[in-house]
């Protein structure tokens, strides 16, 4: 049964191997492979329902000698987002890319991001991670790239630098904490770690390394050129998954490894740059020329949200409240994950037709191509966080949980993020709408449209009904301190 | 005897070293720079690899440090005449850089 | 603690936090490279100071795997960032 | 030698790479930057080997210093004429990075002197020494790299193949250069069957002492990186599909062995004891000739010529052009 977790990596990685050599069978090997990541990784997510959290000792020594993979519910329903995102952006991919040279470099790198994501997920140690940072970082950079316009190579660029400095920062605090701790297994880390400066200064410059990657204000400003510039499925995949496994970790290490060393203080300012990332986040989106700008823009607002619940976590006590706050976080990061890749998928749509993507001259396209702009609206409410999406359960919960512990602050952040959020909504709603010249069939293609339809289905409908199945799920997930890991 | 022997020797190349270092530093062209330092540089390793041997005094690993030696000498002497070939092509034949 | 762990350990965290400045400081992308280079370098001497433990004793391997490691994975990203970077010129040029 | 001396050693050694990190990263001028940064890398070579990393002094000189080296130097001549940019005073954002570079280089020194206070200095050394009996190889660096920790190792390959993957598909490679003078071809024909020779025995060595893949696959890029100085336009890479194929079997064959122990009903990567050594010997094959490919490819700067010949069918070839301006609209 520990085997399986060694598949929603070596599966993806295997398959990349193979598209590089064949590389007229990209789309069927990439499929394929999707495919089958996609059933591993519900295989997973069912065998943690059953049992638990699942650990193996790869190479059969034990963890800190050895590397340790590791699922819980967190990891592993991430996981399971990955591989229905990865999928539907894969089947859009085959149709998006129409020339078989850009798919054949397409294929390769993006099934070796999914590796690495899946792999970042899995790690349950500490220099294992910063290896996997490295990959995740450097196969986003080539995927963003692929464009090759002179806008992309230069956002690429800047998202590599950055991006290596993150990881160097976070590489930093990894020798601190084999320094005072003599292992770099994050279950061994988190009996043993005290409450003293080296675990402040590792978890400080961590932190600032992971802050970088996941793009949390004031250090966003590499994002918006770098998602806004790369081809449609890449700006899903980097703003749904990408920046997500980033806050990921951040999590992972503030309330399951470095808990004793989580202070009320550092948790407000990190809720703080929140709460600025949503509202600076949301205004930009609301004056972006372009409907990807629009997009990438508004992931810097809702990776703010995801920030907000920190100080929440750190302010409530163990019980039912802090659980449901952290599934609520969970939540946000999932539903964000598919409205966000359904708006890039639409918006890619939207490009391709119109050979544009510029809010102001989006007239005609709601009868051009009626899927699409459905497509948008769906979206458009889970970013708003209108019911019945899951943002709107998340926002609920992210409120009770400032009622609760008396942070007072947060509630008019989320209210002015919101009203922003549904004004750039509509402001692109409204010219979608707008009388144009443009027409066009129904559905302007199968293939394009209805990935791009599931994802925001998902997003808006059956993330808001299976809420409470997946609360009870998280409960797997290692909350109280020490962890159940 | 053999350990005095690799000290003088090690002691004879920091000379050459030094020597060809202040070479690199003082004279006035390009040609007579890369002679200083050429010539000095492969004396000088060659006596540092001569005591080198002798203090491990082995013969596998005396082989060993002849062998660095050598491809010392071929690489330096290659690439200064590289470097002067260019500089010749570049339009300089003297002094001056 | 050795003398040497400390003069070492210091030289690491210079190189990593000149590193860094010159990273924050400098716009052209080659020169910014070769500060990312400076800075990783800085982390890896931080890592063989640990594995360092006297002369006497046989260092902590680890560390040295984690390095070598750490050194190929900067070479790489070295790489992809040349590319990217020759290809930003090549564009400007045409 | 007096510990007082060693001392003395340790101050100017350390003061000396320290001095040259700043000029290299102050400098304007890129050049000097450059080659300031491969003595760098010799100068690190020189502190590896008296902290008693060996592996370590020869991946720096041969890779860190070597061919990172390589490639910045190449990279030097595709900016001929351009020098980082001047530095306009001390403007204020300077200043907020110079007080931001301080405070982390105080915060540093506190949590590295705290951590070392805190631990017995022991930490995994004794485990690996324990244990090294069972790995199926002497050296214990190499019994970290591929056996305790080959997962990481595993994915290191990755990250090289995502390197290389991208720098592919950036674009073409650098045009050729024109045949070298008598005394360079001379130099080539001469080292490159010795630098093969010298890959193949750091590549055996690795097993008992310092050496390995990563040495010995930077040794064979050498190779490939004279050749091209030499003049010779493919650097002594095959043909497309065997230069693909070279790439991915340092992974390919490190996944299958790991997946064979796995339907052996162990954990994935656990070797049976008799057989890990062969099998490790036979994973750092193919990762050395995967490495050298890779670093071969970097050094060329993108595609080789008539890389994507065979991506599309011949009806589509028609398109090549609108290809290589990217797929986005």
């Amino acid at each position: 049964m520990t085997d399986l977790l060694v598949w929603p990596i070596l599966l993806p990685l295997l398959a990349s191997l193979l598209a590089l050599v064949f590389p007229r069978r990209g789309d069927w090997i990439g499929g394929m492979a999707s495919l089958a990541v996609l059933i591993s990784a519900a295989w997973l997510v069912h065998s943690v329902w059953d049992n638990g959290v699942i650990a193996v000792a790869l190479g059969g020594w034990q963890p800190g000698l050895g590397i340790a993979l590791r699922a819980d519910g967190l990891s592993s329903v991430l996981l399971l987002m990955v591989a229905i995102v990865a999928l539907t952006i894969g089947i859009y991919a085959t149709r998006y890319f129409d020339n078989a040279v850009v798919r054949a470099r397409f294929w390769p790198l993006w099934l070796l991001l999914l590796a690495a994501l899946n792999a970042l997920l899995l790690s349950g140690d500490v220099f294992n991670l910063y290896v996997t940072l490295e990959l995740v970082g450097l196969t986003a950079v080539a995927l963003g790239a692929l464009g090759g316009s002179r806008d992309a190579i230069v956002a690429a660029l800047r998202y590599l630098t950055i991006g290596l400095l993150g990881s160097m920062a976070f590489l930093a605090g990894v020798v601190v904490l084999y320094a005072a701790y003599g292992t770099l297994d994050m279950v061994a880390l988190a009996s043993v770690v005290e409450d003293r400066p080296a675990t402040w200064v590792a978890l400080m410059l961590m932190t600032l390394g992971l802050l970088v990657k996941s793009a949390l204000f004031p250090m966003h400003f590499w994002l918006p050129p770098a998602h806004a510039n790369a081809p449609a499925p890449v700006s899903a995949a980097l703003s749904a998954l990408v920046v997500k496994v980033a806050f990921y970790l951040v999590l992972r290490l503030w309330l399951d490894v470095f808990t004793v060393a989580l202070h009320p203080a550092t948790a407000w300012m990190l809720g703080l740059l929140g709460a600025v990332a949503v509202l600076w986040g949301s205004y930009r989106a609301l004056r972006a020329p372009r409907l990807k700008l629009l997009a990438a823009y508004s992931t810097v607002a809702q990776l703010g949200y995801l920030f907000l619940f920190l100080p929440l976590l750190a302010g409530l006590p163990d019980g039912p409240a802090r659980e449901a706050a952290f599934g609520a976080v969970v939540l946000f990061a999932l539903t964000h994950g598919f409205a966000k890749s359904a708006l890039f998928l639409g918006a890619g749509v939207i490009q391709q037709r119109a050979g544009h993507d510029r809010i102001e001259e989006l007239g005609g396209t709601a009868r051009a191509l009626p899927v699409t702009t459905f497509v948008l609206a769906l979206s458009g409410i889970a970013l708003i966080g209108l019911p019945p999406s899951g943002t709107f359960l998340a926002k609920w919960q992210l409120l009770a949980a400032a009622v609760e512990t008396g942070q007072w602050v947060w509630i008019p952040v989320v209210a002015v993020g919101s009203l922003l959020a549904g004004a750039y909504v509509f402001r692109v709603l409204g010219h979608a709408f707008a009388p144009g010249d443009r027409d066009g069939s129904a559905l302007a293609a199968g293939r394009e449209e209805l990935p791009a339809l599931a994802l925001a289905l998902v997003a808006t409908v059956v993330l808001g009904l299976a809420a409470g199945g997946l609360w009870g799920f998280l409960d797997f997930a290692a909350m109280s301190p020490g962890g159940a890991r | 005897m053999p350990d005095v022997l690799a000290l003088v020797s090690i002691a004879l190349a920091i000379v050459f070293y030094a020597a060809g270092s202040i070479g690199l530093l003082r004279l006035p062209d390009l040609l007579s720079r890369l002679h200083a330092l050429t010539k000095a540089d492969n004396l000088g390793l060659g006596l540092l690899a001569t005591g080198v041997a002798l203090l491990a005094g082995d013969l596998v690993i005396g082989i060993k440090v002849l062998l660095v030696w050598v491809l010392v000498l071929a690489a330096s002497a290659s690439s200064s005449h590289l470097i002067a070939r260019y500089s010749m092509q570049a339009g300089n034949r003297g002094h001056g850089e | 603690m050795l003398a040497t762990t400390i003069i070492y350990g210091f030289a690491g965290i210079c190189l990593f936090v000149l590193g860094l400045r010159g990273v924050l400081l400098h716009t052209t992308a080659l020169a910014r490279i070769l500060a990312l280079n400076v800075c990783g370098a800085g982390v890896f001497l931080l890592f063989v100071v640990l594995a360092y433990r006297g002369a006497g004793m046989t260092p902590d391997p680890v560390p040295h795997a984690l390095v070598l490691t750490g050194i190929v994975v900067a070479v790489s990203a070295t790489a992809l960032a040349l590319a990217l970077a020759r290809r930003l010129r090549e564009i400007d040029h045409d | 030698m007096s510990e007082l001396l060693w001392v003395l050693f340790d101050l100017v050694l350390a003061g000396l790479t320290v001095g040259l990190a700043w000029v290299a990263v102050a400098t304007r001028e890129l050049r000097r930057g450059v080659l300031l940064f491969v003595g760098l890398g010799l100068l690190l070579a020189v502190i590896w080997a008296r902290l008693r990393a060996p592996d370590l002094a020869l991946a720096e000189a041969a890779i860190g210093a070597g061919i990172a080296g390589a490639l910045l130097i190449a990279a030097l001549r595709d900016e001929i004429g351009v020098s980082a940019e001047p530095e306009d005073g001390y403007t204020a954002s300077r200043r907020l990075v110079d007080l931001g570079a301080i405070g982390l280089l105080l915060a540093l020194s506190w949590g590295l002197l705290d951590a070392f206070l805190l631990s017995d200095g022991v930490r995994l050394a004794e485990g690996v020494a324990e244990r090294l009996g069972e790995s199926g190889v002497i050296n214990p660096v190499t019994a970290v790299l591929l056996n305790f920790r080959a997962y990481d190792t595993l994915l290191e390959l990755a990250v090289v193949f995502a390197a290389v993957l991208g720098v592919l598909s950036v674009g073409p490679a650098r045009p050729a250069l024109e045949a070298g003078s008598l005394v360079l071809t001379g130099l080539v024909r001469w080292l490159v069957p010795i630098l093969v020779v010298v890959a193949g025995y750091l590549l055996w060595v690795g097993a008992h002492a310092p050496g390995g893949a990563f040495q010995a696959g930077a040794m064979l890029a050498a190779v490939a990186v004279l050749l091209r100085l030499g003049g010779v336009a493919h650097a002594g890479l095959p043909g497309t599909a065997a230069t693909r194929w070279l790439l991915v079997l340092g992974i390919g064959v490190f996944v299958i062995v790991g997946l064979s122990v796995m339907f052996a009903d162990r954990a994935f990567l656990q070797y049976p004891g008799d057989i890990a050594g062969v099998l490790i010997l036979v994973i750092e094959i193919a990762a050395t000739l995967s490495i050298a490919t890779a670093l071969a490819l970097a050094y060329l700067g993108g595609r080789p010529v008539g890389w994507e010949a065979d991506c599309d069918s011949p009806q589509h070839r028609v398109n090549r052009g609108a290809a290589d301006r990217g797929g986005d609209a």
